[in-house]
């Protein structure tokens, strides 16, 4: 949690624009700015859309091409956005690597774990198709897949969910990446698989700086040391977790807490937020968040808030909640 | 309640760079079609056309002749006359025969989708047993035997072919009757019958389309081999296969007899899968279930 | 307990707890076929739901909760058991005798994206149970769509739009519409939230609180979320592997865990700003539903298991008033749930 | 085990119900047209001659009664003897047999190493240029009938440059213009279906997974999603075989190729029941044997479909 | 496969002759099962009979050198000396007997179809061993012509195998032998000891069923000869490298009428007079045959026994076709559906439509129906026609014998679809005519009867074209007989 001594990662101002069906550009992902340092877990949380995962694959230069991005995104130092295609591929993978939200689909299911590993691993590494094929078991037990001689030669199908998301796992961590990005890696498990991928990440991520995606406030709690809160392409809120969770300042931070029914305590009315979260091509002209916001006003309506750092977090509102 | 009425599409990779060839093929495609289909038309109307009128001191001239532009066969008969004409007879037989086809294979497969138990079995295994049948050969044989002509021809062709169309529409009912909102309609009390009309076939209407045009492709170039082998068409009646097979002798003499069928066919077949290929966009990926 | 919205107090309960149930499962089992295997997905649950009460059915996935309510449902041939809905028992009835039943019968499914025709209007989605069982004329069915729609929150301008023009949560609204366009005295709702955002989460299930008390409907929902359940439900019943593990009044089962599963459960829900709570974390993976494991079907990944559990089948039995457990050792393990913000079972306002 | 022998008996089954039924439609379409003693007794032929050979042939008998015999002969395998020739039908097809499946072989064979790396080039998004010239191409050539190639391959390298053999099946040079015709007819559909294949796997999320590895994107494309990709073109390959096993009629004829095409259509047109009978039999039971083939294949090349192991 | 010649051309055997047909004969070597093509053009090389009938109608010797008729029922032949079959066998009456008490005894070979056309022999015995005696139960002029179709199998050889082990293994006097056989391909080789020993070493004989093939075959050099080619296809053969040979065949297209199923307007003989008027045979000959072909007034043409000079074509006048029809009670015409098969001829397809247009202009509509040989065979052996009119040919052939194409235009075909008492009767006596002569004035009497009476519409006498490759010496057509032994590729 100690910040800033050894930043590894650097995003600056990074904007990610669509070409709408006029040819106009429309823009998705606005002036996003965070950095990560090594060892940190940063939590990206929001609703569906609000843009986390183009927001993690920017971070790679991974975004579709009908898309446009620009920004600073810096790497150990070097700019990611100035990297030719070659260096790109040197890079992911290797100083960046990601975990993806589906486990099912993300491992090609015609390939066996083994090749996959291998392959990737000799991509970056001169090594024999032997060793490479030591490593690889390494590799799974590392992130405690039991027997794992007899799974590199099994195929995606033939695992559960939660061992398909630790070979995901693996398969991130193989070069030792300085980052690593998250994109919602538990949400399609089970609660009690879920809770072994968390204690998992949190053991073998200690090296490197973590973006941990998810939508679920609860286990970005349990996991994060820092945690972004994103609304439609913006970051509306920034601040240590446990603060940003128990004494949240935006109001849309705070009315996702309290539509979130908990069972820790005695149970309240859940108080649902109205509407429903804008799409890029209807975003309105000043706080994105003012049209559902019980605090809105005229200023709110009109013009964008900037994210102005306060003692307990950073946030983008007018009316911030006081603590 | 205020309602939003665009909601952002789920998922970032879901989305399949619509590349820009698609609206360019139905274009193109629509655009081929009228060409063709409307100037056959404008011709058999108003061009005076005999593809019958034979003269046996005009034959095999060449193209531009004056009187006959495409030129005139080994009767010295008029080409474009009879391209118009074996173009209309080409299209109907792939009309009819796709109608055919398409009729039965939906029935069929709608019907295999929607039956439980023995029926259903009976019914696919039908659907299996008769996609092992070999259809061009069975078209040839039903040809020799019941003779030449419009309907025989139609009618083998759609009788033969049926089964791909049963097992595509039955594939497609399957994964449409697996959609939720089917069993929703179930649960909710809608009968079987109604369930498929009002959910299943329009569910299935863009695929019947898609499959429609391929077929239509795909009977054409089956009759004009029919035609081809003489099996298809009467005697002197004109058919773009029949045309081909005829130019044969001509190859070098006269190339233009190659010339009038070979690119009818050519267009014709390329408008009708430029339209499903811009259909197939629309829907989901039809063309890897249109394998034939 | 509470009703769907909470705070209404232990009168409900108790009122609830005495009328006669609506849907009672009697033993009830489905298998299936995969291949050449027999996969038994649920196996002897026996539930009740009474009028105006919700249960809800927790469990991990593929532990045969959608299983559950499509054989209430009648969507899946039970293999044995009895369903009896209403004092009828409906596990046979030709789908002709069904259909007066699926008036009072109804069902909202998981997904909302899935579960409207995308070729529809609005209004058609609406009237279709209408149409479908003879409800009245044209007009009258036109009304009471309008009627049905403004009833969860949305206006008749939604009639003549299509699907896909809403977004999830209001779909979610279309469905529970079109499952209260036959008044139904129970729904059945399978994982009604769990696709949605949070925010539009608390929209759906006020609003289903709310239709539960004016209409005093009986809710069966199924849930994989603890916090969910705990919400709005009055009772619960935990599901591992196609059997109930544990079943009680909710505040029991969620604060008072007697089965090792269902406390593993708990303690793997995260809390948002609680991240220091001491966690059980089971090892292993859920075993397939086709090579259940012997005896108790959790015996693998327990962490209290013993010689007998591998070899015995725990009965479901009453281990303390209004809780039943399949368990030889209930109660050995308990999360631990942060003090200072627990409360007692009987601490209420 | 057992489970394989079910699968087996289920097939076996299946082929009974298919051979059945075809021999059956085959007899009535048949006995409809004519009387097959009458082709064999010649044009010069009297009535008493023509009687002997009826009776000969069993075709005296009633209807059903022939069709009894035939059933109970086809299912030992015996269709007669060629009207024609008076061999033994079944081994007059069989003998033209090989020459047609290795024509097709070799059709298949052009056309996979040509469609598939074209169909992986335009499957991996290419420029839009030559992306869609090549699009064009493809689609005109889904539109030229097979046999126009055929003859006009012909008129090229034979007639005009003498440089490949139109005829005969005995050297290898002859091989050439045969099955060039009928790959000619193939690419144009199975690389189209390729390139859609292989887009549509540059959109899985497994690829992303790949990219997000480092992978380059050549490896993206030939490792990762030309695999899926011909696994979802199994089906359509297996069904161009299949199709030319039966279908490669027209280029029997054009090339004077001695296989069971240019025999089916000779049989038919001069109602050589025996024959017509014994290769329509041949080519279904081919047909059906390519398709039960295909789903073996399937659940080979498939590792979803594999059994659970381990 | 052009074939590797490397020997020399000439009597030392050398040179491939490459040979394409529509198809090889369907009996293999069964020499009985069919007379004409395309069984012809194999058997011709491995086997011989005992005459030839030319072109000419003249009866040529071959293994018989000489033959005369001691009496009106009896036939004496002298054969040739010193013949060997190629296996070494001797050539002697003894293989003539068998050969003919086969056909006549046997109950295998009585039923095949070559012993139909030897029916009039009741006996055969050997007088010596160069000299057998033919009886006939009936006085038959024709007797030296019948045997010209019957090829003598090597007789110890056919006895040992029996027909069926034969045919696959034939052996004859011919100049070939048979190397192997294929679905598609024989292969010959010479026999040096054959008395007419050939001047190639081996031959070819492709079986390309498709004319196109065929001839592109010979364009580029794949086959040396190609037989019946299209009246276009030689058009295309240019002299340099290939040539055609055009032959008058003793076939004529026509039309058959049938009077003797149902109503038809085609009873009334007006009506056949007018149709045969109405169509333009000259242009047919002349655009479409080359003008090889010839428009044709009777179905006999010059060289068959009793050919009739005198007889003209009906020559070409619509209007008075149109007369006649108005003075049958026809003034606006009638329709017709007539059964033809195609591809039996050069240029059938298109005569057939040229006639079609023809008389639509005179107002009779003819509907063509295209049936399979096959099919056309069932209705033609059973009278079992649905129309009214059917495609058939006046086939002199093999024997130029015009007896044979005059009685199935009669009544004396059963069952008979055209029927003109008073030609029969002339047919009849022709039948037991034993003296050549009478029986030929018989034949030109009947033929004048057929002409003013017409059975049929008489359309053009037909044309035989092979094709040759220039490097191809010797080759002549015989009455489709091509002697092969004087043949050879240069
Ligand atoms: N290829 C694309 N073209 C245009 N817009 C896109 C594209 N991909 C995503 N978007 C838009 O970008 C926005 C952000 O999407 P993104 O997937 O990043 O959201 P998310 O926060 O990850 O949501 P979820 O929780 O559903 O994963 C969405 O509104 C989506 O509509
Ligand atoms: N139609 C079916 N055929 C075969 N097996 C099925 C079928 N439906 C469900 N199953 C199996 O039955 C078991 C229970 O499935 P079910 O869908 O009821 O689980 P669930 O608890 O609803 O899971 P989820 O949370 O994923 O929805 C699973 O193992 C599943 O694979
Ligand atoms: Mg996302
Ligand atoms: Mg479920």
């Amino acid at each position: 949690m100690s910040a800033a001594t050894d930043v590894v990662l650097n995003v600056d101002g990074l904007r990610v624009n669509a070409a709408d069906p006029s040819g106009a550009e429309v823009p998705i992902i606005e002036d996003v700015s965070f950095s990560l340092a090594r060892g940190e877990v940063l939590g990206i949380v929001g609703e569906s859309g609000s843009g986390k995962s183009l927001t993690a694959l920017s971070l790679l230069r991974l975004t579709p091409e009908t898309l446009h991005q620009s920004g600073s995104i810096r790497v150990a130092g070097r700019e990611v956005m100035r990297l030719s295609q070659r260096e790109l591929q040197r890079m992911r993978g290797n100083q960046v690597s990601m975990v993806f939200q589906d486990p099912m689909t993300g491992l090609n299911p015609v390939r066996t774990v083994g090749s996959l590993l291998v392959e990737a691993l000799r991509r970056h590494r001169r090594m024999s198709r032997a060793q490479a094929h030591q490593s690889a078991v390494a590799a799974l037990r590392a992130v405690g897949i039991p027997s794992p001689e007899l799974r590199v030669k099994v195929y995606p199908h033939q695992l559960s969910g939660g061992l398909r998301q630790r070979v995901m796992i693996a398969l991130a961590l193989l070069h030792d990446p300085a980052v690593i990005v998250a994109d919602e890696p538990t949400t399609a498990l089970d609660a009690t698989i879920q809770a072994q991928i968390i204690d998992l990440m949190r053991s073998r991520v200690s090296s490197a700086g973590l973006i941990f995606i998810t939508h679920d406030l609860g286990v970005a709690g349990q996991i994060c040391d820092r945690i972004i809160v994103m609304y439609a392409g913006h970051i509306v809120e920034e601040g240590v977790a446990l603060t940003l969770l128990s004494r949240p300042r935006h109001p849309y931070t705070a009315g996702l807490l309290a539509a979130a029914p908990r069972f820790d305590r005695e149970r309240k009315p859940l108080v649902p937020i109205p509407g429903s979260p804008p799409t890029p091509y209807s975003r309105p002209a000043g706080c994105p968040f003012a049209p559902r916001c019980a605090r809105a006003s005229e200023v709110c309506r009109e013009q964008r808030p900037e994210l102005v750092p306060g003692d307990l977090s950073t946030v983008a509102c007018w009316h911030p909640l006081s603590s | 309640m205020t309602e939003t009425p665009v909601v952002p599409p789920r998922g970032l990779f879901r989305r399949r760079p619509s590349g820009r060839s698609r609206p360019l093929a139905l274009f193109l495609g629509i655009g081929l079609g009228v060409v063709v289909i409307g100037g056959a038309l404008l011709l058999m109307t108003f061009g005076h056309l005999d593809p019958g009128r034979t003269a046996p001191v005009d034959r095999l001239k060449g193209l531009g002749t004056t009187g006959h532009v495409l030129g005139t066969d080994q009767l010295g008969r008029d080409m474009l006359a009879r391209g118009v004409a074996g173009l209309r007879w080409s299209v109907a037989v792939g009309v009819v025969s796709t109608c055919l086809v398409s009729g039965i294979g939906t029935v069929v497969g709608l019907w295999a989708a929607s039956a439980r138990g023995l029926v259903r079995v009976l019914l696919t295994r039908l659907i299996d047993m008769s996609l092992s049948f070999p259809s061009l050969v069975l078209a040839v044989t039903i040809m020799a035997i019941v003779g030449r002509g419009f309907w025989a021809l139609s009618l083998t062709l759609g009788l033969v072919s049926w089964p791909i169309f049963a097992r595509v529409v039955y594939a497609e009912a399957i994964g449409l009757m697996k959609r939720e909102y089917i069993l929703a309609a179930r649960l909710l009390g809608v009968s079987g019958l109604r369930t498929v009309v009002t959910h299943v076939l329009p569910g299935i209407r863009n695929t019947l389309l898609v499959m429609w045009a391929f077929m239509f492709a795909d009977l054409l170039i089956a009759e004009s081999g029919l035609s081809f082998l003489g099996l298809g068409v009467p005697l002197g009646t004109p058919s773009l296969g029949g045309m081909l097979a005829e130019s044969r002798e001509y190859l070098a003499q006269a190339p233009h007899m190659v010339l009038v069928p070979g690119l009818t066919i050519v267009v014709i077949v390329v408008t009708a899968n430029l339209i499903g290929d811009a259909l197939s966009s629309r829907s989901h990926n039809v063309t890897a279930v249109v394998n034939r | 307990m509470n009703a769907m919205s909470t705070g209404q107090g232990a009168a409900a309960a108790s009122a609830s707890a005495a009328k006669a149930p609506v849907l009672t499962t009697e033993d009830l089992r489905v298998e299936f076929t995969v291949g050449h295997q027999t996969l038994v997905a649920v196996d002897g649950v026996s539930l009740s739901v009474a009028a105006g009460e919700t249960l809800a059915l927790v469990g991990e996935s593929g532990s045969g909760k959608s299983t559950v309510a499509l054989a209430l449902m009648r969507a899946h041939e039970p293999d044995s058991g009895r369903i009896i809905f209403e004092g009828t028992d409906i596990t046979h009835l030709s789908e002709r005798r069904l259909k007066p039943v699926r008036r009072r019968l109804q069902m909202v499914i998981q997904d909302p994206y899935a579960s409207l025709d995308p070729r529809m209007t609005i209004a058609r989605v609406v009237a279709e149970p209408l149409v479908a069982h003879r409800w009245g004329n044209r007009r009258q069915i036109a009304d009471r769509v309008v009627e049905l729609l403004e009833l969860v929150g949305l206006t008749a301008s939604a009639m003549s739009r299509y699907p896909s023009q809403f977004s999830g949560g209001q779909r979610q609204r279309i469905s529970i519409a079109r499952a209260l366009a036959l008044e139904p005295s129970m729904i059945i709702a399978d994982e009604p939230v769990s696709a949605l955002d949070m925010s539009i989460q608390a929209q759906i299930i006020n609003l289903l609180g709310t239709l539960q008390r004016e209409r005093d409907l009986a809710y069966l929902v199924i849930a994989h979320d603890l916090a969910l359940v705990h919400q709005i439900s009055n009772r619960v019943a935990v599901l591992y592997l196609g059997r109930v593990v544990e079943e009680g009044t909710t505040d029991q089962v969620v604060w008072s865990p007697q089965h090792p599963y269902t406390a593993a459960l708990l303690s793997a829900t995260p809390t948002p700003d609680n991240p220091t709570r001491e966690r059980i974390v089971l090892a292993g993976d859920p075993p397939s539903a086709i090579n259940r494991p012997s005896g108790c079907v959790f015996h693998p990944r327990c962490p209290i298991a013993r010689s007998r559990c591998a070899v015995e089948v725990p009965p479901l039995i009453e281990v303390r008033p209004g809780v039943r457990t399949a368990c030889f050792y209930p109660g050995e393990v308990q999360p631990v749930i942060d003090a200072s913000q627990s409360r007692p079972l009987t601490a209420k306002e | 085990m057992r489970v394989l022998v079910r699968a087996l008996t289920r097939r076996v089954l299946q082929l009974l119900a298919l051979l059945f039924s075809i021999s059956t439609l085959l007899f009535f379409l048949l006995r409809i047209s004519g009387d097959p003693a009458l082709v064999l007794a010649g044009e010069n032929a009297d009535p008493e001659f023509i009687a002997h050979v009826a009776r000969q042939y069993g075709l005296d008998q009633p209807l059903i009664v022939q069709y009894g015999n035939f059933i109970g002969h086809v299912f030992q395998l015996d269709f007669g003897r060629s009207v024609q020739s008076g061999e033994a039908a079944l081994g007059l097809v069989l003998a033209r047999m090989p020459a047609t499946v290795q024509l097709a072989a070799l059709g298949i064979l052009i056309n996979l190493l040509v469609a598939v790396p074209v169909g992986a080039w335009l499957g991996s998004r290419p420029h839009p240029l030559p992306r869609v010239v090549a699009t064009g191409l493809l689609v005109v050539g889904q539109g030229v009938p097979g046999y126009v190639v055929g003859l006009l391959l012909i008129q090229i390298f034979a007639v005009k440059f003498r440089l490949l053999p139109s005829i005969g099946n005995t050297t290898l040079v002859s091989w050439i213009l045969p099955s060039v015709t009928l790959a000619a007819f193939l690419i144009p559909r199975l690389t189209r279906v390729l390139a859609t294949n292989v887009s549509a796997a540059m959109s899985d999320d497994y690829v992303r997974t790949a990219r997000a590895c480092g992978a380059s994107k050549l490896t993206v494309v030939v490792r990762h999603a030309l695999p899926n990709a011909l696994l979802g073109a199994t089906a359509l390959v297996a069904g161009q075989f299949a199709f030319l096993l039966s279908g490669a009629l027209i280029t029997e004829v054009i090339f004077a190729w001695p296989g069971v095409g240019r025999l089916l259509i000779d049989s038919v047109l001069r109602l050589d029941f025996p024959v017509v009978q014994a290769t329509v039999f041949v080519v279904a039971f081919l047909v059906f044997l390519v398709n039960a083939l295909t789903d073996v294949l399937f659940s080979i090349l498939d590792p979803r479909l594999r059994r659970q192991r381990g | 496969s052009s074939g590797e010649q490397k020997d020399p051309a000439g009597s030392a055997g050398g040179g491939t002759i490459r040979v394409g047909v529509d198809a090889l004969p369907p009996g293999k070597g069964d020499p009985y099962k069919g007379i004409g093509s395309p069984e012809v053009y194999t058997h011709a090389a491995i086997y011989d009979a005992l005459t030839l009938v030319d072109q000419h109608g003249k009866i040529q010797p071959m293994l018989a050198t000489e033959w005369s008729q001691p009496a009106p029922t009896t036939w004496v032949f002298k054969l040739r000396d010193g013949v060997t079959f190629s296996n070494g066998e001797k050539f002697d009456a003894g293989a003539v007997v068998a050969t003919f008490e086969y056909l006549v005894k046997d109950p295998e070979g009585s039923a095949s179809v070559v012993a139909a056309d030897v029916k009039t022999i009741s006996g055969v015995k050997a007088v010596d061993p160069l000299t057998v005696e033919f009886t006939t139960a009936a006085p038959d002029a024709m007797v030296p012509a019948r045997v010209g179709e019957v090829y003598i199998p090597a007789p110890a050889k056919f006895k040992e195998l029996g027909m069926k082990g034969f045919a696959n293994d034939p052996v004859g006097t011919g100049p070939f032998k048979v190397d192997s056989w294929n679905a598609n391909l024989i292969k010959l080789s010479a026999v040096k000891n054959s008395w007419r020993a050939p001047k190639a070493a081996k031959m070819e004989i492709h079986a390309l069923p498709d004319p196109a093939a065929r001839f592109q075959a010979l364009q580029s050099d794949q086959i040396d000869l190609a037989i019946q080619l299209s009246p276009d296809q030689s058009k295309q053969l240019d002299g340099s490298r290939t040539r055609a040979d055009i032959l008058a065949a003793a076939q004529v297209m026509s039309l058959a009428f049938i009077t003797e199923l149902g109503d038809s307007p085609l009873k009334k003989k007006e009506v056949r007079e007018a149709l045969n008027y109405a169509v333009d045979k000259e242009s047919m000959a002349k655009n479409l045959l080359l003008g090889v072909g010839k428009p044709s007034g009777s179905g006999i043409t010059d060289g068959a026994a009793g050919y009739n000079s005198a007889i003209k074509p009906y020559p070409y006048d619509p209007e008075k076709a149109k007369k006649l029809l108005a003075d049958a009670g026809y003034p606006n015409g009638f329709s017709l559906k007539a059964d033809v098969t195609v591809g039996s001829f050069p240029a059938d397809a298109q005569i057939y439509q040229l006639m079609q247009q023809n008389l639509a202009d005179v107002g009779v509509k003819v509907e063509l129906r295209q049936v399979t040989f096959a099919e056309w065979l069932d209705h033609y052996l059973k009278n079992t026609w649905t129309s009214q009119a059917f495609g058939l040919s006046w086939n002199t052939l093999p024997r130029l014998d015009a007896l044979r194409p005059m009685e199935l235009f009669s009544c004396l075909k059963k069952p008979a679809f055209f029927c003109d008492p008073a030609v029969a009767e002339v047919l009849g006596r022709a039948a037991k005519e034993g003296d050549g002569e009478s029986r030929n004035k018989l034949l030109a009497q009947a033929q004048q009867m057929q002409h003013d009476n017409p059975p049929a519409l008489y359309l053009v006498q037909q044309i035989d074209i092979t094709g040759v490759s220039s490097k191809l010496q010797g080759f002549q057509n015989i009455n489709r007989t091509i002697p092969y032994d004087k043949m050879h590729v240069s």
